[in-house]
């Protein structure tokens, strides 16, 4: 009961048929495997946890600097670094599993293979609740082309993993392409039951004393708030196209950036580079929902999901 | 914020009182500050501990910073009174070793920062063995970024300047004086802990390679959580031939042995 | 002589055959006709003008609000507002030509003939020295898609007016791509003398209280230094295959970030948002690189041009 | 800057001391203010101007504003001695017509400043007609918004107050009593000023419609430039039948003829 004698709104929301108790988690690659920000905030609290990028074989990573600040945003090269699903399995799950949370595993791969292989093996390991598949990186085969960048390969990818997993599978797309709109509905038809967008912004940061790149990758992904305004607009116009539900992520660094994604239509968000501003970030977000809906006497987070009213700015 | 004190040009001492509990830090541990309400920085940065109190239930935390890009030269215009947003500690500090006699500390620059906290702490102990000697190296580019060494010299039983420019002390980098003594430091008893520049400590490695003494260095990489969750501030590792392999600084350091470290 | 008894270091760049005293000059869109900042930055001292966008009729542009800003940037929905080519020329013009520097003419069309009509007439008008082709706008005829997302639309416009003018020709590309690289390549092979890069990220942002667009348009485009690392990215992609002069843009706020694009490989560079954040930035930038030139005894500014090292960044 | 003072709750009146020259401004120009060194927020804010005065070569700024996001909150935390970047003056003020008898001003909440300025340069000017009358109707939401009262008071021959909640003055909106009040004003010798919120001027533009009073209003858009340069701050004018038109509020504005705009 709060303050006006009402129920509090429900913040529940059913992503591929599962139900998250608000639609607020940590975004892939900024939240470890989850033991690290538990201190801050209680994992049973969070929608669902998502952990870093998961590849069939361990991975070392990029050499450093992987990481450079940039205006209201920052560059990072960490190259995927990861133990590897089988250590994922063995050492890394049954942490989470002993929480009350779905376990959203992000996974990648260099091949279609090696995407299928890792859905397999989490499909089967008990304790996981989707997958997120990231399609940002680059397809070895097709000269390092990213995944996402074309449908077809996009759609490759997504069916692949859904043909050996019986969990639901979450794609994630990456803003580097001129038509998100096509990216989506490709993997849409090849049987995503949700999509989450955007990944980071491909960018580039010079030390201009030293004439070098202010990473030893040269390149690396943009997050941050500076990317909200292209996160905002590509779930606008995905959300407004697709059927499955959509998961708005970039440059969330309080609970009114949030909520400019649901507006949007995203039927939940993914903090990631706003933990880092504040570790307690998610939830003060869920927080700042909940206490929006009631302001607004709104008494379910569905009547805000894509509530937008676009005939007048005034 | 307590205070926040121009000690050298572009040095700054900044005393934080913490209103919240806060475990007590082990020295080389370090806490991210960032000022709250900015977007520009976005990011905490890193700094280690210098000095930490209690005092009527208060925690008071110290800093030694220099002023190094856009977030320190904010810090420094900061006034008394203003909030600041301050995690930690973090990290693995120093391995304390009680037992030994001897404690050679080797800074470069603001270096000096979590050095000093660590002699403070070395100070503090019960006296497991008698007659413990604590000896600083202090190196820096010139006389006028020697900070912090009046309370360095306090807590030592002999300080060793030197300066690049021979402004004060003796002129040259700081591991020559360190080079010479080195054969005199008795294997079993003595511990080195070092932290400064990459260069310093690269120099050091070189020098400590074939030395029975052993040697934990404090490194620095830039950091977004502090927490271990990003991997962005990771050091190579030395393992086996060929493989790679990545540690972070911000959990698994920021104080490793210097021979783990790959200095290539 | 400057203080060390040497000569200042040569600021001059060639672009297309125009020599430009420095490489500095206002983005288009950002310095309306010229006349507004003549009072901040003495235009005679600017390595070039660019003027805002013109098409072959007046046009009146988006209703307002047009602007919002976002962190550390700002979108945009001007829509091209502008005084149509025949009283650009006999009104705007002769104020610019009473001038000592290049004047740059930002042009664009919603059909490939209506760009060359307006080549046509800009290249007789007397006082233009190069034509910048906006290739961002939406191709009506193509059912909106901007001709500067497809490399064959890119081609056709930039055909199509070098066809139509005797002056160079710098076509200026939209970010909004899969492969920034692949258009470049295209409008080189079709004739352009000079690329320009980049203009605005398309981006949205939400009045979360009112559930509102915060523009009109819904849509905008970003820019200021938020998008400045995906700029930056894409000028050094971009200047390491192509043959002609890049010009690089987007989130110039200071000196330091006008020397990232010239390391990058830029020729030139333009400064658009950063003028509001100070009216005097074109000249503060011109200053910035030419101390940093005296810095770092480098004598002329063609040193510093994708001097950029990349085999280690520490 | 000198001073930067709550007068009431999420108001302030803010004293700067320009150190470069500048032109006198008009009554109903504007500055566009901005804090050095931060990239967010980016752009400059406009801000009317309160008041202009020069004493012993130093010229000094008065502004009054509203906290009303982000760029006024931070504004509003700014100590004596902070450095602004100010640009100005700018924009089209008001018409002023020394030879009118009667000056109606009409301010809606922070739209009081303006047209204090306005008021004050009235008081200044010499005595072309005898005994001209300065009435003001100051609308706000409730008493602990009505800022500047006082000011505005010793320089008007008549101010009618209006609250929307009846905390002050009359209860309802201030359009009101300048209604009842409409007909009594002589055409030829009167003038009305407004400033204040979108409704208030849109409700002013129909009330006025078949007035021969002429209507000069001070209207607001969001900014970049200032200067007539980014097409940034447009609003719709009235011209042909289908024909949209769009001006710019910081060049041809902020002060239009309030039958010029498009009310739609
Ligand atoms: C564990 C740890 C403890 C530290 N303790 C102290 C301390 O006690 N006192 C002190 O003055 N400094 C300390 N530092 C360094 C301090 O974090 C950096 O100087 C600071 O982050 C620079 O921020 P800036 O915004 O001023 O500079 P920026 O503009 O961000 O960068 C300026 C320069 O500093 C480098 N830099 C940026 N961040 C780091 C970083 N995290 N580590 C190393 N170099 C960096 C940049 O590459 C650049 O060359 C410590 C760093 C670490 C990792
Ligand atoms: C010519 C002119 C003169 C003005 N004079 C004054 C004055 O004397 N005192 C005063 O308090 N305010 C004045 N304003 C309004 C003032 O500019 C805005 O309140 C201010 O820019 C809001 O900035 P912010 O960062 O605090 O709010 P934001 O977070 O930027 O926005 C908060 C709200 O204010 C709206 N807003 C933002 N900028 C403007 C703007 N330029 N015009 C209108 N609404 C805006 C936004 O749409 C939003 O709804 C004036 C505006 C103009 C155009
Ligand atoms: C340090 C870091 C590591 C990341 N690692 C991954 C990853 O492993 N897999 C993935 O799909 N996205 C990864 N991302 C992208 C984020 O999940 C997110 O999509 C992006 O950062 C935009 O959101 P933000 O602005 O809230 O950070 C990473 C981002 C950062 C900053
Ligand atoms: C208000 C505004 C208007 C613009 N109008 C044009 C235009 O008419 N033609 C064009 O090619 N680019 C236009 N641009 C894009 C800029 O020229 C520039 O490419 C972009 O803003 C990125 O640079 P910046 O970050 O320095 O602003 C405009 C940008 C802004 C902010
Ligand atoms: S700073 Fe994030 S892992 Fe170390
Ligand atoms: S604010 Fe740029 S034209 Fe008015």
């Amino acid at each position: 009961m709060n303050s006006t004698g009402n129920r509090p709104p429900s913040l529940a929301v059913s992503i591929g048929g599962l139900t998250l108790k608000n639609p607020v988690m940590p975004a892939s690659g900024t939240f470890g495997y989850g033991e690290e920000y538990a201190p801050f905030a209680d994992l049973n609290r969070l929608g669902a946890v998502v952990t870093k990028g998961i590849s069939l074989l361990p991975r070392a990573g990029n050499p450093p600097p992987r990481i450079m600040e940039t205006p209201a945003g920052m560059l990072n090269a960490v190259g995927l670094q990861n133990v590897g699903v089988r250590a994922f399995v063995a050492e890394k799950l049954p942490y989470l599993r002993q929480h009350d949370v779905p376990v959203i595993v992000n996974i990648f791969g260099e091949a279609v293979d090696e995407y299928a292989a890792v859905a397999e093996i989490l499909s089967r390991a008990g304790g996981v609740h989707a997958l997120e598949v990231n399609i940002s990186c680059p397809n070895v085969k097709k000269g390092g082309i990213a995944f996402g960048a074309r449908p077809e390969s996009a759609a490759e990818v997504t069916a692949a993993v859904r043909g050996n997993t019986d969990l639901p599978v979450i794609v994630k797309l990456t803003p580097n392409v001129t038509d998100i709109v096509e990216i989506a509905l490709a993997v849409e038809s090849a049987g995503a039951h949700a999509l989450s967008l955007i990944n980071t912004l491909l960018g580039m940061s010079i030390d201009v004393e030293r004439r070098v790149p202010h990473l030893q990758n040269i390149t690396g992904g943009l997050s941050g708030p500076a990317v909200r305004p292209v996160a905002v607009r590509m779930v606008w116009q995905v959300a407004g196209r697709v059927k499955v539900p959509v998961i708005g992520v970039g440059g969330i660094v309080d609970s009114a950036s949030a909520l400019e994604f649901l507006i949007a239509g995203a039927r939940a968000v993914q903090v990631g580079t706003g933990q880092f501003v504040n570790p307690r970030m998610t939830l003060d977000v869920i927080e700042g929902i909940e206490a929006y809906l009631e302001r607004h006497g709104m008494k379910d987070v569905q009547d805000l999901i894509g509530s937008l009213q676009c005939t007048s700015a005034r | 914020m307590l205070s926040n004190r121009e000690t050298a040009p572009g040095h700054f001492h900044m005393v934080l009182g913490l209103p919240v509990p806060i475990a007590d830090p082990v020295p080389g541990q370090f806490v991210m500050v960032r000022m709250p309400d900015r977007l520009d920085p976005l990011l905490a940065r890193p700094l280690g501990i210098y000095g930490f109190s209690r005092q009527a239930g208060e925690a008071r935390l110290e800093l030694l910073y220099r002023v190094a890009g856009k977030g320190t030269a904010l810090l420094s215009g900061l006034s008394t009174g203003r909030v600041l947003q301050v995690l930690g500690p973090l990290g693995r500090g120093f391995r304390i070793v009680p037992e030994l006699r001897t404690v050679i500390l080797v800074a470069g620059g603001i270096g000096i920062a979590p050095l000093t906290f660590l002699a403070e702490h070395y100070r503090g102990l019960p006296a497991v063995v008698e007659g413990r000697e604590i000896v600083c190296y202090v190196g820096a580019r010139c006389s006028e970024a020697l900070v912090g060494l009046e309370r360095m010299e306090a807590l030592c039983s002999r300080v060793v300047v030197t300066t690049d420019d021979g402004t004060c002390g003796a002129c040259g980098i700081v591991t020559e004086p360190l080079g010479l003594d080195l054969p005199s430091f008795r294997p079993g008893a003595t511990v080195i802990y070092a932290c400064g520049p990459g260069a310093m400590l690269r120099c050091l490695a070189d020098m400590l390679r074939e030395s029975p003494v052993p040697c934990q260095v404090s490194v620095e990489e830039r950091m977004a959580c502090g927490l271990g969750a990003c991997l962005g501030c990771a050091v190579a590792i030395r393992s086996g031939e060929n493989a790679l392999s990545y540690v972070r600084v911000c959990k698994e350091g920021p104080v490793f042995d210097i021979h783990e470290l790959d200095w290539k």
